[in-house]
């Protein structure tokens, strides 16, 4: 599988911070991170979520975010594209460590369900 | 049946209610959110104006293609996505149908595959509900409007930023429900339901 | 109650970001981050975690953390200082913004910590 | 009853084998975590070297507190608040005996009260129980240290960073048992066991 993923923050440096993050463990995992309206603006813009995606190398990407409107224009944008992109419901920042951590590992996304499973929340 | 350029002049009224009443939607959403709904809706609205502006639409579904992408791409924060899912959903209603009731109803429907929310959750969801069926039955009046209002605030929030204060979340009327009010307020005025 | 809490990353712009996304709905609660053992070098440091539990104003902490070995440098501070804290095994960033939003709300900390199990992880 | 002077080697051995084993311990670490370990190490070695040529310790305690607050303050990561507890915790029972296994018994202690790992988590933990026990009964030799570092390799890791691996983390040592096992056999090497 390809090794990918894309995250999306209210915050800029939330993004930023959690690439950095996850690059000491998984440096070969291809990540896209979107975060804010700007650098500045706190938000989550629909326009850019699907300008990221479809400019994106990989057509399979896993996707995490951390409140649930930066998830509703993730959906928009998922159903207005062709790919094929997978939203967990999982803390933005424990759950991208993880995922990006096995994926390094070469595991299947079935085997990082499994395990992100553990660590679903309400959000 | 309704006519396009009643719902012109609709969605004209509600850019302008959401505008005028920008602080005040500010001030709900600060009480049990972060306070933005009212300057996203305004951005919004004037983003729609402009958009609307330019093209001479002689039908409904393009028009509310328009009024509901436009939405998404310019309000941003929850209300972005669910609005715009609202009249995108609309627009594939207007292929069928010009019937106001059913509209709306479509409109609900797109509100709730997006949010998930159901009657209750504290939401524009509980605006909503109640003014389709109103509708439906024809009997859609400011009085239902500004009940199924009030009636959000005894509700504790399960959906949204709101639904982080648990109980705290009680007593404050939903920012949402409240921009919904102006929407259907506005349909009043323009004169798009034929009472 | 003080309306008070400390937030400890392993990546500085990952504290200061939920800074960032905390200060939107909660203006008036005292958050004090710490991220990173620089503004550029990731991991964290027992050193600077005491210290800012000791310069903090309040004596009364909630205390949230990344990775676990953050929670270990945090545990070793708490010991060694006199003042109360809390440490939430919780996703960092909802967790932080959970209990922030609750704090600004003025509830008290046991009706935190009710919402806060909820979306308890391990960690 | 240990003597204080070799215990003083003891550490100076540890230093001197994890800094020429940075890169293999920072390796052993980038297979299952983040590939700092060797160099976290290095770095606190060096600092408890300048801190204990400071001093002329006349008893074990102020020097394992030395050497427990160095590694806290310099080494970082998980390992600093490991190794440092280890060493507090020895500074304590310093107080009480001057048994070697009762030492590090403390020392094991310290470590499990502040990581809550049990034995079989794939950590540092399953180097030193095994050690422990067999100092109890004055077997300690080279082959429990290397036994028991290699069985870390088939355990499934469910504390530390490791853990995120799941069974990926399976197959490989763990670095934190790599770098105990150079602490017991610089035990071994400075002659502070009586065998
Ligand atoms: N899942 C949902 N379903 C329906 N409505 C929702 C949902 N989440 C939020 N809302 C509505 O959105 C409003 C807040 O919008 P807004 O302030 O613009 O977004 P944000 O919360 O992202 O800042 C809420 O008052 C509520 O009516
Ligand atoms: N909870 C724990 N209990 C015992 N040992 C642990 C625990 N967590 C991690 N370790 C040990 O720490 C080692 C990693 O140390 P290090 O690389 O310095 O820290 P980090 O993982 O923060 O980068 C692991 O190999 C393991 O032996
Ligand atoms: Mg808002
Ligand atoms: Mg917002
Ligand atoms: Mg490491
Ligand atoms: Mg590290």
């Amino acid at each position: 599988m390809t090794k990918t993923g894309i995250i999306i923050s209210h915050v800029y440096e939330i993004a930023k911070g959690i690439n950095r993050l996850i690059q000491e463990v998984a440096g070969d995992v291809d990540i896209e991170v979107i975060g804010g309206l700007s650098e500045t603006e706190i938000g989550t813009s629909f326009d850019s979520i699907l300008e990221a995606i479809n400019k994106h190398p990989s057509d399979n990407l896993l996707a995490f975010y951390d409140l649930g409107s930066a998830k509703m224009n993730l959906d928009m944008a998922k159903e207005l594209s062709d790919k094929s992109i997978t939203i967990y419901d999982v803390p933005i920042v424990e759950g991208a460590y993880t995922a990006a951590a096995l994926l390094q590992a070469g595991v299947t996304q079935e085997a990082i369900e499994e395990q992100l499973k553990e660590i679903q929340i309400d959000k | 049946m309704v006519e396009i350029e009643s719902l012109k002049k609709w969605i004209e009224l509600y850019g302008e209610k959401v505008t005028e009443n920008k602080e005040h939607l500010n001030q709900l959403d600060s009480d049990i959110g972060d306070g933005d709904h009212g300057s996203n809706l305004t951005r919004g609205a004037a983003a729609v104006k402009e958009k609307v502006s330019e093209s001479d639409y002689d039908n409904l579904s393009d028009f509310f293609k328009d009024v509901g992408m436009t939405l998404v791409s310019k309000v941003g924060g929850a209300s972005g996505p669910l609005y715009g899912s609202a009249f995108i959903s609309m627009a594939k209603q207007a292929k069928e149908s010009d019937d106001l009731a059913a509209l709306l109803e479509a409109g609900l429907d797109g509100i709730q595959k997006r949010g998930k929310a159901e009657a209750g959750e504290k939401t524009m969801v509980d605006e909503w509900i109640p003014v389709v069926a109103a509708l439906k039955e024809n009997k859609l009046t400011d009085e239902v409007i500004e009940d199924s209002l009030q009636k959000t605030k005894d509700m504790k929030a399960t959906k949204g930023r709101a639904s982080y204060l648990g109980d705290r979340s009680i007593g404050h009327i939903d920012p949402g429900a409240q921009s919904s009010a102006y929407l259907f307020k506005s349909l009043l005025e323009a004169g798009a339901v034929n009472g």
